[in-house]
């Protein structure tokens, strides 16, 4: 690994990137001149209004989208070497758990595709259902869950690999403020202590704020990069760093972009 | 015009030309009737379609006629076309069979359907046990056709003189590579081809007239068909909506039919039916009853006295 | 049109193995007859004499080909031996009992869906009612109907129907009932009537169903039209030429009319799929 | 006339009681589950006897259900053999073998798009072929014994189950696919994790139309030709000599054993795909 | 917890309401004993970990599910029958739109249902199109929308008709800051307007202090309601009351309400 800050190659690189989609009434510019470089290590925050393709470029790193336009390299390869790496743990918008299998069984899957040992898959599950305050439920399906506790599921079996880049789109929307704060700590320990690179789309600024290194301020119509702001928050964060200076100057330069973005379209 | 319903036995074919004759030379049109002639098929029992007030009179075999008397419905003989009976076994000579004692550990054809009874009474005759084994025969309930002895599946397989015999030597196989047993000359024929109505109708004297009148037309249309089976085989044809006969092979049906009818005026001669009913009675056994008793009043003359008058 | 070179390719697999088969198969007759002619044959000679039998066990493709040929193009289409003019008498009590099957199984899952103890009464029977060999009963069925005075298309259309009707029940049970919670929540919401809650949501999210089932309603429908015509006495339609073609020996014959039942059936499902096309287009459920 | 009475009785008696008891608290419990369609088959019985009594149908047409009853009771060691020749020997194992060979032809033709837009369309215009068609042509390939059974079994549940496996494999949503592409899941992966567990629900359709399937084509094949025994003989030699209470007795029989076949594999079904939003009541 | 000098009957009144899920492994205790007045043209919303009942407490409102102890009575009557009279509009936590409907067919359709007149369901149609943004896109089909427009939508559709009691669960939980402020703006303004008795679930505190009359705080296992805060604020909401300190004060209380039923299960 390379452990130099600057002199590495970016884990992620887009440049001119364009995806249209083709639909019956006429093509949707989902994505248009995206220009955008991320480092080994970074936590990369993606906000703005919805359908502002938020979503789309998340996919298109993953290689579940192919753009139609520029180019995009993940660790200097293209997004579909990476994966063929196991590069990724992703979690869907949607929780997205599998109704055959129980908790324990969802989170299990992806240990058992990249051939973990037998014990040590039950460990790994045991540890992240804890993480994720659903110790307990590993047996229970998919279903006689809430909403919330899906998510939750979704958030666990994506942590129980050691997935070098770990893209969320918003992973804590459907969980209430002091399971957030939680979960945003526990993910900031996380990065802290693997350097993964991670990138997070969400719809809440003090989380963003709070969370990143670098933010990206997205418009829609077509989907665009407005702003990328580079946090001058330092590594370690507490809970009430929110309350400095700083973080509310960043804050207010975020709530500037999102509404220059809405403005836009009016 | 009176209109009467005749169910056949079997589909479209020479086997019937009599009828058809009559119908389409007006015959019957000439004795004021109005016939609708219903084929029949695999899966049609004539006894059924009578019972079901479906047909008015119909083409049957005896014994099945016999059995459906027992069963409880009472089926009257009125006329009897058919002298003889065409029902052959007939084998391959390369299998081995020569004679009837040559059966034992050969696998037989057999149409059932209400059609086995003269079998199981000349195996009973023989004293040839039909459950398998080395010393019985195995029975194979036979298709429509004859392609288990050209297949080699059975040994020897049912035909009828006028129909499927004809067909195995069509395939390619020579009158010499092949041994046939006659039922009637191995002393268990049955009468065949007969006509039957229900018996409380015939107190009606109008269905009565009816039916004398169309035995009458059926039997000049029989004669008519003796005469000239080439013509005979081509109304067969006309009449066959499936289109799928051949006139070569009515034809051959015609002419092989001819000699069946060729003895009967029509009226069923007794000693016939006493031998049909013999037969039978020599054959019961629990898995085939056709007849357990004599039966009493199956035939009658009445209309056929009428008729030839 | 994009299965247009796939589909090609199986034909001529198809056809290849076929002919193969065809050889295999016939060439027992040929030897059986050079046998008893006591005479010896080349392996040319048996391929030979296996291309063109009278009556083949596997007749070649292109004795089938020639046959169908003959049957349809052939005659006038009005002739009884024109396969045109079987298929039509197939076609059209297919089509009554299509229709009649069809509709008895959408009314019949309609009920099935709305009213518990139809629901808990019926279904065991209708599943029981198909384990009925229809063959066994159908020349019963056209009796009865017959003492009753009902003949002609008719009884062939109820065997029709009656073979039609369960894939449609079992479909459309399933398709009315596919609307999820949450789907039948907000219509609660609304305090919705039932033929509301029929109308606006289980009838269009049924529709995917509705056309599946309706395809094979109507491959089961051809198939009981044949069985019907079995019993009535082989006079006429697709089931009569192959009753015919079996009784005497003419494989060719049997062929012609099993691969014209099909095309009758193809041109069936594909008119069904056409209508099942637009229908989910104009519902924006065709991505 | 008493008996026609006795009929629509019976009929408005059985229906009160079970739109009683399918509304009752106790609706949901196994007993009532098999209670209502029981009490249903009972008033249709009672119909058929009222009527058949009633407006005199001779017994060679059709036979009233006591008269059934009787001939089962005086038959079993009959209809034992034949059950055992055309059930077990020709459907079940025609039913093996078909639906085995289908749900693995549907596996291979899986990973080939070519090979499924070639198959599938070819795959449908043979289910379309009539298996009275067939039969006859099976029977004088394969013999007068069971195999012709189970070939003709074979042919007639192939294409049903094939069509709907292949259904079902593609029946995964976008999201568990793309979950499975972030992993770089290989295809034997993919196939064993997600598409064929996502599939049951689609097999389990093809596998209960193909237990129907399997029985009458079993019986229907034994009309072109058969040894003595077998439901199929049975049936086609008894209506020739107007037994039509043998008859009735082997579809009695035909009808139990479809059911049961059909109730097994409902069972399995309830008991794989347990999370399908169809076996779940939510509600 | 009748301190109100109302003499009105409670729109809905809930008195040791309990509601359990019979499930393959035991039963779940989703509600216990929960007591609540809601008087007419209150806003109220519901905050409370996820699994905390918040959902199953409005199904149960709009007798969606029933209550296996006490009683709940709505205007006076069951759920039920005021279910018949038509009283709820109610989104749900996620979009639900029909797919065979455009966007503008699934507003339309409890328009049909209550049987408007064709012009006035047009007019209504396009009317909610435009408070939610969504303007022009009545003709799309809902998978051709982002999550957030889909969710935009099912909310136009609750709003379309005059429902007399708004039930929202989690509606604006896939929308970015600038549109929820926006929304929530809407939603004041509409509720001032028409004095319609709302339920709101969420997560955000913020939004819960600033939308609400009332904040019912739930906790879970078994789901019950820890406190119900009435709020001072005036119902003239500006924006910036954000930073007044009564809102802080009672988003405080909030938050330690939360709190404390976190820990209530750890
Ligand atoms: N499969 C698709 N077909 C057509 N258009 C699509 C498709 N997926 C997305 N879009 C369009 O692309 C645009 C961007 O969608 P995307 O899902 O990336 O938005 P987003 O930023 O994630 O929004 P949200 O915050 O609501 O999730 C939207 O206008 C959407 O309608
Ligand atoms: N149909 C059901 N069967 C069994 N358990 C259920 C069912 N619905 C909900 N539950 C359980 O009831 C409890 C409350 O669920 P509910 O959906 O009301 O939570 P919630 O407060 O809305 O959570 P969230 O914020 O995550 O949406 C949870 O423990 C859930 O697992
Ligand atoms: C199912 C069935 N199989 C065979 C016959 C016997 N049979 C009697 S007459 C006749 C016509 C001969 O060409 C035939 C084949 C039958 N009646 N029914
Ligand atoms: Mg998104
Ligand atoms: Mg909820």
């Amino acid at each position: 690994m390379k452990d130099t800050v600057n002199t590495a190659p970016p884990v992620i690189a887009a440049q001119g990137l364009g995806l249209t989609f083709q639909t019956s009434d006429g093509p949707v510019h989902a994505l248009k001149d995206v220009n955008l470089e991320i480092e080994k290590g970074d936590f990369v925050s993606f906000i703005g209004p919805s359908g502002c393709g938020k979503t789309t470029f998340l996919r298109a790193i993953a290689a579940l989208e192919h753009p139609t336009e520029g180019t995009l390299q993940v660790n200097g390869m293209t997004p579909d070497a990476a994966r063929q790496a196991r590069a990724y743990g992703y979690v869907f918008q949607a929780a997205g758990l599998y109704p055959w299998r129980t908790i324990a069984g969802n989170i299990k899957l992806p240990l058992e595709i990249m051939g973990f040992a037998r014990a040590e898959q039950n460990e790994r599950v045991e540890r992240v259902l804890e993480l994720v305050d659903l110790a307990g439920f590993g047996k229970k399906f998919p279903w006689q869950l809430s909403g919330g506790m899906q998510q939750r599921a979704s958030i666990a079996r994506a942590l129980a690999f050691d997935a070098e880049i770990l893209l969320m789109d918003e992973p804590f929307g459907a969980l209430d403020e002091i399971v957030r704060d939680r979960l945003n700590e526990e993910l900031l320990k996380l990065w802290g202590r693997t350097g993964k690179t991670i990138g997070f789309v969400t719809h809440s600024i003090p989380e963003a704020v709070y969370l990143s290194t670098k933010i990206v301020v997205m418009s829609p119509r077509p989907g665009r990069i407005t702003d990328v702001i580079e946090s001058p928050l330092p590594k370690e964060r507490p809970l009430d760093i929110r309350d400095s200076r700083e973080f509310i100057e960043v804050a207010h330069r975020v709530r500037e972009g999102l509404r220059a973005g809405h403005s836009y379209d009016e | 015009a009176d209109s009467v319903t005749l169910q056949l036995k079997w589909v479209t074919q020479a086997q019937f030309a009599g009828y058809y004759v009559a119908l389409d030379k007006g015959f019957y049109k000439d004795e004021g009737l109005d016939v609708t002639i219903k084929p029949g098929g695999p899966d049609i029992a004539p006894e059924q379609v009578i019972a079901g007030g479906g047909a008015d009179v119909i083409v049957d075999w005896m014994a099945a006629a016999l059995a459906a008397r027992e069963k409880g419905l009472p089926l009257v003989n009125i006329a009897q076309p058919f002298k003889h009976g065409g029902l052959e076994l007939t084998c391959l000579k390369e299998t081995g069979i020569n004679s009837p004692k040559d059966f034992p550990g050969h696998t037989l054809g057999v149409w059932f359907y209400g059609n086995e009874y003269p079998f199981y009474a000349w195996m009973a005759k023989l004293g040839i046990p039909t459950e398998g084994g080395p010393d019985g025969v195995t029975v194979l309930k036979q298709g429509f056709n004859v392609d288990p002895l050209l297949q080699k599946q059975a040994d020897c397989i049912s035909v009828m003189t006028y129909n499927e015999y004809g067909q195995v030597l069509d395939a390619g196989i020579t009158p010499d590579q092949l041994v046939t047993f006659n039922y009637l000359k191995e002393g268990v024929g049955m009468l065949e081809d007969g006509l039957y109505v229900m018996q409380d109708k015939l107190k009606d004297p109008k269905f009565k007239d009816e039916m004398v009148r169309f035995v009458r037309a059926s039997m000049k249309g029989w004669k008519y068909a003796e005469a000239h089976p080439d013509e005979a085989a081509q109304i067969v044809i006309d009449n066959d909506a499936s289109g799928a006969q051949t006139l070569d092979h009515q034809k051959y049906m015609m002419k092989e039919v001819a000699k069946l009818t060729a003895g009967s005026n029509g009226a069923l001669d007794p000693a016939d039916y006493e031998e049909t009913v013999n037969t039978l009675l020599s054959a019961v056994s629990k898995e085939n009853p056709a007849i357990t008793k004599k039966p009493e009043g199956a035939w009658t003359h009445e209309i056929t006295d009428l008729a030839l008058k | 049109m994009k299965s247009v070179a796939p589909v090609l390719t199986i034909v001529a697999a198809i056809i290849a193995l076929w002919y193969a088969g065809a050889v295999w198969m016939n060439s027992q007759w040929v030897l059986d007859q050079a046998a008893r002619a006591k005479k010896e044959v080349t392996f040319t000679q048996v391929v030979g004499e296996t291309m063109n039998q009278k009556r083949p066990v596997l007749p070649t493709p292109h004795q089938v080909a020639e046959g169908l040929w003959q049957g349809v193009f052939g005659q006038k289409i009005t002739s009884k031996r024109s396969l045109v003019y079987h298929a039509w008498v197939t076609l059209s009590a297919t089509l009554l009992g299509f229709v009649i099957g069809t509709g008895a199984g959408v009314l019949l899952a309609v009920g099935i869906v709305h009213n518990r103890a139809m629901d808990m009464s019926v279904m065991p029977w209708a599943i029981a009612s198909q384990t009925i060999p229809i063959l066994a009963i159908a020349p019963m069925i056209i009796v009865v109907l017959a003492s009753i005075g009902i003949t002609g298309i008719l009884p062939k259309a109820f065997i029709s129907a009656y073979l039609s009707f369960f894939p449609v029940v079992v479909g459309m049970v399933k398709g009315l009932r596919s609307p999820d919670g949450m789907q039948l929540d907000l219509l609660k919401t609304y305090s919705a009537s039932p033929s509301q809650t029929f109308w606006k949501l289980r009838w269009p999210s049924s529709m995917p169903y509705f056309f599946t089932s309706l395809k094979i309603g109507a491959a089961a429908a051809l198939v009981g039209a044949i069985v019907g015509e079995l019993p009535t006495g082989a006079v006429a339609g697709l089931g009569a030429r192959l009753l015919s073609g079996s009784y005497y020996g003419q494989t060719v014959l049997i062929w012609s009319a099993l691969i014209m039942a099909a095309v009758v059936a193809a041109v069936m499902v594909g008119a069904i799929g056409a209508v099942q096309k637009v229908t989910l287009k104009r519902m924006g459920m065709a991505r | 006339m008493i008996w026609l009475l006795v009929a629509l009785v019976a009929w408005l008696g059985g229906w009160a009681l079970n739109v009683r008891l399918s509304h009752s608290p106790a609706a949901n419990t196994r007993a009532v589950g098999l209670l209502v369609p029981t009490i249903f088959g009972l008033t249709l019985l009672l119909v058929w006897q009222g009527l058949v009594r009633g407006l005199n149908v001779p017994m060679v047409i059709l036979p009233a259900p006591t008269d059934i009853a009787v001939k089962i009771g005086a038959s079993l060691p009959t209809l034992w053999t034949d059950f055992l020749q055309t059930f077990v020997k020709g459907a079940l194992s025609g039913y093996v073998i078909g639906c085995g060979a289908a749900f693995v032809t549907a596996v291979l033709i899986d990973r080939s798009p070519f090979l499924q837009r070639g198959l599938l369309p070819i795959g449908n215009f043979v289910a379309a072929l009539p298996i009275v068609g067939i039969a006859p042509i099976l029977v004088m390939w394969f013999g007068f014994d069971w195999q012709s059974k189970a070939a003709v079994v074979v042919a007639m549940v192939f294409f049903p189950v094939l069509v709907n496996t292949v259904e079902g494999l593609n029946a995964t949503d976008k999201m568990q696919r793309d979950l499975m592409a972030t992993y770089s899941a290989s295809y034997g992966q993919t196939l064993a994790k997600l598409r064929l567990p996502a599939a049951m629900p689609f097999v389990f359709n093809g596998l209960k139309i193909a237990t129907t399937l399997a029985l009458i084509g079993a019986i229907v094949a034994e009309f072109f030709g058969s040894p003595i025994k077998g439901m199929g003989f049975r049936i086609s030699t008894e209506v020739g000599r107007l037994s039509l209470d043998m008859v009735w007795a082997e579809i009695t029989v035909a009808a139990l054993a479809g059911s049961a076949f059909y109730g097994i594999v409902a069972m399995i079904e309830k008991a794989v795909t347990f999370w399908h939003p169809s076996q779940r009541s939510r509600a």
